[in-house]
């Protein structure tokens, strides 16, 4: 019976985080420039790798997989804000304008 | 997957390698001719350690209770492999910097058209 | 301890030094230390020489894990032939080397020319040491990545361009040779070649077997400068230092040929090569054209050192002829032209780099009237340039008469005549640099040249000596190079 | 299950290999290059060879990515197209894949264990490996052991790469402070990589010595260990990086890897052994494996660390070709 629920609860956040990548991959097909796919893809990315990290911890149980897990949660949790943040500063850097819809139109 | 379909990852990887090679042969631009190097290569690697796969072989790391794995010397051979990949690329792309830093361009045609002119 | 382990340290000794090299770094240590090395490996070939010739082949595990499950070194007399011819010319070319490296390359680069001249030897000595196809595959990247940092220090930005010509199609050649050893693994799991030759027989009517040679074979060509797989090699030769031109002119075909000739006889065996792969009569055809075609073109070359590329592109031919007719003769003539050029070609591209100090040229008008001023040095290239044409008393006839009769021997009188032709062909862009160094008035602009220094010059002569000694006796040669040939045509049976 | 997901990497696989071909920035090429190594990385994953997803991964996504981006940034972005129309490559290409795909035709099918290749020298590595090797890892006990030669080749390529590089592109150190103007935005990137950098170090450290138990060793090692040093050069910029390791000990570190390895050899030979043979170093077989394996895997990481440090400084430190980028 815990098994069972413990079940679901993991595929329920594996399945959630997948959701989150998918849309975020949408969303940098879709949105119109580079800030706005980088947000796209930073906040989805984030959230979606980390549902699916703790899907999987649930289904490691109390081992030495989780432990793997756990440490690749914090780097994930660091390193892709980091990453998508000196993006967007390189971007700034290397005068990337922001898309605006001209007004008048 | 019996018959002929049982080497349909074969197939693929051999449409994979011969994607890089005419990167290689058909683009003059040197990064790119070093780049369809490197997919030519790391499809070859594919070609290896799909060979040495053994279905329902697990890795070949010794564990209780296992007694199928996977084998382990094209998993060598391409840990090799890899390194000669890696030196090749390293070495090439530096005689693209020199190239440019000497003749201007990095288009092939380019540096015929000058060297026919000295 | 240093007998048996001879075969291990042949590769090794210049392998451990090369990051010695290196930290020594800009000075004239780095030279010293390569040329030592090189001399303790001419040393060391010459012991496995005699050792091989008095208790026959060696056979090394590496690790002492026996063959097919470790690496095996293995040097029979084909073997202990290339070995030789490779770190004598290594020899030669070092002695040689300090006057024209303080010329030709950066003072700041000489320490990193010196640690990839070593790994280059590396290289070549361990592919003719190794008796594992995947072994092989690694040391001949080895030699195939030095050589291409080799080319690429020369003093125009030529060289550069050929370097990377030289890189995409040596790489594209060396995967080849991967995809193909892949295939052989996958139908026989092994790596060792004689384990190879035992085990090939029973799969070797399945088309992926068929499939791997042809690979194999390309990938070899491409490396040996087959025409037309040569394009590389023209500007290779032409714009590299001169030293690196005499080293790899020498030494980097003539061991893809002895890799070739592994594959062929050691590994497929004569009868799945030639019989059922008929790879006798396509090497023919394509080894007359290149005799023929190369040596033509090399009649309208005005640059020396393109010309002697094209001459060796037209050699190559010859040597790959004498192979194509797969009987013990043929190959023993292969094998002998494959030593002689070895030191021909040396010395005459030895030759362009004593020009090229003095004179900052190796284009023919410049040359006009240049044996009046570096007479030593144009007498070691009218030796060098009879013994290319075949002239008797010279290495070159022999080579000449070994494979004449050899074709002759299998009924072959048309491939005479046209090995004459070739010859002929030879005569006249020989004669076009004899005429203007002997026989044109220099131009009265051009300035003084003094003869190149002795350091220079000697190894040249050596050379040249050894090449004259070959032509009057060449018997010890000829015994050798039959050896080596009787026991890869009967590799194939073990 | 393992078949669907294969058929999807490689899928995968083929869409990044066309757009490849097709895409004419050369920047986008490069990360479609990394994108393509990654995914087959994820494939040697599935195909059980960890060892090499780990090492393609590190080098393949890594730092070959790394130097192409950093070899556009001193070259130019865009890609002419070609001035002929590529019958003959496309004709040549065709005619090889034929070949191949001809040659396939008598393979064994994919997985099956019945292969020759499983067969006849394989089994022996696996078996023989716990009792005479001591350790679980049969790829390690391959690479390091069974055919540790070569490795030793494999260091000297690599070796080789880096002096060419040395002798290309030079190696000049920078001075301080030339490049940290306008970096002051960059002051969370810092705080991370100072954050990670340490961790980086540690993790290489536990690849070297847990690739006897699992996946990973010592090439692998040596690439994290320089991976730390580029995070931390991007942060904080090359002259700072170049602070942390003189570029002198660089050149001694990528020669010391080579000796040692080397050396251990010749050490082998002069206790008697072949070369190579771990055996005679101690006194026990299996503790002379286990000393031999770990000497030459520390070997292979420093002159990998070195040398891909070098070959990193030696793109880096070039000044970017006027007019681009």
């Amino acid at each position: 019976m815990i098994g069972l629920a413990f079940d679901i609860l993991s595929w329920v956040s594996l399945l959630i985080g997948a959701i989150f990548l998918l849309v975020g991959a949408i969303g940098v097909l879709r949105f119109p420039d580079f800030y706005s796919r980088l947000h796209a893809v930073s906040v989805s990315d984030t959230m979606g790798t980390a549902l699916i990290l703790v899907g999987l911890m649930i289904q490691g149980g109390l081992s030495m997989v989780t432990v793997k897990l756990l440490l690749m949660f914090y780097f994930m949790i660091f390193t892709g804000p980091t990453a998508v943040h000196a993006l967007a500063e390189a971007a700034i850097e290397g005068n990337v304008k922001p898309f605006a819809r001209k007004t008048g139109q | 997957m019996q018959g002929p379909l049982g080497l349909y990852n074969y197939w693929i990887v051999i449409v994979l390698m011969m994607t890089g090679f005419y990167i290689v042969i058909a683009r003059p631009n040197l990064i790119k001719k070093i780049v369809g190097l490197f997919v030519f290569q790391t499809s070859v690697f594919i070609f290896f350690i799909t060979m040495a796969k053994v279905e329902d072989g697990t890795a070949p790391i010794i564990q209780e209770g296992v007694n199928l794995y996977s084998n382990p010397l094209p998993h060598v051979l391409i840990l090799t492999a890899i390194v000669v990949s890696l030196a090749t690329t390293a070495l090439g792309l530096a005689l693209v910097v020199r190239i440019r830093e000497s003749y201007g361009t990095i288009n092939e045609d380019d540096i015929h058209v000058q060297d026919e002119a000295s | 301890m240093l007998t048996e382990n001879l075969v291990a340290l042949q590769v090794v000794v210049p392998l451990i030094f090369a990051p010695v090299c290196l930290l020594l770094g800009k000075s004239r240590h780095a030279w010293a230390c390569a040329l030592t090395v090189s001399w303790l490996a001419l040393g060391i070939a010459t012991l496995l020489v005699t050792r091989v010739a008095t208790i026959g082949t060696q056979s090394y595990a590496i690790g002492a894990w026996a063959a097919p499950i470790g690496i095996e070194y293995r040097v029979d007399m084909a073997g202990a032939l290339i070995i030789f011819i490779i770190a004598a010319i290594g020899a030669m070319v070092m002695s040689y080397a300090r006057r024209s490296i303080e010329h030709e390359i950066a003072a700041e680069n000489s320490g990193y020319f010196y640690a990839c001249y070593l790994l280059c030897l590396t290289g070549l000595l361990g592919i003719a040491a190794t008796g594992d196809a995947f072994n092989m595959f690694v040391f001949l990247e080895i030699s195939s990545l030095s050589s291409y940092v080799l080319i690429s220090l020369g003093t125009t930005r030529r060289a550069l361009t050929a370097a990377f010509q030289y890189l995409v199609m040596g790489t594209i050649g060396a995967t080849f040779i991967l995809i193909g050893v892949g295939m052989l693994y996958m139908m026989t799991g092994t790596l060792n070649m004689m384990d190879l030759a035992q085990r090939l027989p029973g799969v070797d009517d399945t088309r992926t077997i068929r499939v791997a040679f042809a690979f194999v074979t390309i990938g070899v060509s491409i490396k040996l400068a087959l025409f037309p797989l040569h394009l590389w090699l023209p500007n290779a030769y032409t714009f590299a230092p001169s030293v690196v031109s005499a080293f790899v002119a020498a030494t980097a075909t003539k061991v893809g040929i002895y890799v070739l000739l592994r594959f062929f006889f050691t590994v497929f065996g004569i009868h799945f090569s030639f019989v059922a792969m008929h790879v006798g009569e396509i090497l023919m055809v394509l080894a007359v054209v290149a005799m023929l075609v190369a040596s033509l073109v090399a009649i309208f070359q005005d640059n020396i050192k393109r010309m002697l590329a094209y001459s060796s592109v037209a050699q190559i031919g010859y040597m790959i002829l004498g192979i194509s007719l797969a009987t013990s003769a043929g190959v023993t003539a292969g094998m002998i032209h494959l030593f002689n050029h070895a030191l021909i070609k040396c010395a005459l591209f030895l030759c362009m780099g004593n020009i090229f100090l003095r004179l900052g040229s190796v284009e023919l008008h410049d040359l006009r009237g240049l044996a009046q001023q570096m007479p030593w040095t144009m007498a070691v290239f009218v030796i060098g340039g009879l013994s290319l044409i075949g002239v008797p008393l010279t290495s070159g006839f022999i080579s000449k008469w070994y494979l004449v009769s050899a074709v002759l021997d299998a009924g072959l009188w048309p491939l005479a005549v046209l090995i004459l032709l070739a010859s002929l062909f030879a005569l006249i862009y020989i004669g076009r640099v004899v005429e203007a160094a002997y026989f044109s008035k220099p131009d009265p602009t051009a300035k003084k040249v003094r003869e190149a220094p002795a350091s220079m010059l000697i190894p040249a002569w050596l050379l040249i000596g050894a090449n004259l000694y070959i032509g009057v006796d060449a018997s010890l040669l000829a015994g050798i190079a039959r050896q080596g040939a009787d026991i890869l045509i009967g590799a194939g049976v073990p | 299950m393992e078949h669907l997901i294969n058929i999807v990497l490689l899928g995968l696989l083929m869409l990044a290999g066309f757009a490849i071909v097709r895409t004419k920035s050369l920047l986008a090429v490069a990360m479609l290059t990394s994108i393509y190594s990654l995914l087959s990385a994820s494939l040697f994953v599935v195909l059980d060879a960890v060892d090499v997803a780990l090492t393609e991964a590190a080098i393949g996504a890594g730092i070959s990515t790394i130097l192409m981006l950093a070899a556009i940034a001193l070259t130019s972005d865009e890609e002419k197209a070609p001035r002929h129309t590529p019958l003959l490559p496309l004709f040549v290409v065709i005619a090889t894949g034929a070949a191949l795909i001809y040659g396939t035709l008598d393979m064994p099918r994919f997985g099956d264990p019945a292969a020759p290749a499983h067969r006849h020298v394989a089994p022996t590595y696996l078996q023989d490996t716990p009792t005479a090797i001591g350790i679980p890892n049969v790829v390690t006990s391959v690479l390091a052991s069974y055919r540790s030669y070569d490795t030793l080749g494999e260091v000297t390529v690599i070796f080789t790469a880096g002096t060419g590089v040395l002798a290309l592109l030079g190696f000049r150190p920078r001075r301080r402070n030339t490049e940290d103007t306008g970096r002051k935005k960059l002051v969370i990137l810092r705080v991370v990589a100072k954050l990670f950098f340490p961790l980086i170090l540690l993790f290489a450290l536990y690849v070297l010595f847990h690739g006897d138990y699992g996946p990973g060793g010592g090439f692998q090692a040596g690439v994290i260990f320089a991976t730390g040093f580029i995070l931390y050069a991007l942060a904080f910029g090359l002259s700072n990086s170049q602070q942390l390791i003189p570029h002198q000990l660089l050149y001694v570190m990528a020669a010391a890897g080579v000796l040692i390895y080397g050396l251990v050899g010749i050490a082998s030979m002069l206790l008697g052994g072949k070369f190579l043979e771990y055996q005679v170093l101690a006194n026990d077989p299996v503790t002379g494996q286990h000393v031999g394996i770990l000497l030459i895997e520390t070997g292979v990481a420093i002159t990998v660390a070195a040398v891909v440090l070098i070959i990193y400084y030696g793109f880096v430190s070039r000044r970017p070709a006027p007019g681009d980028i």
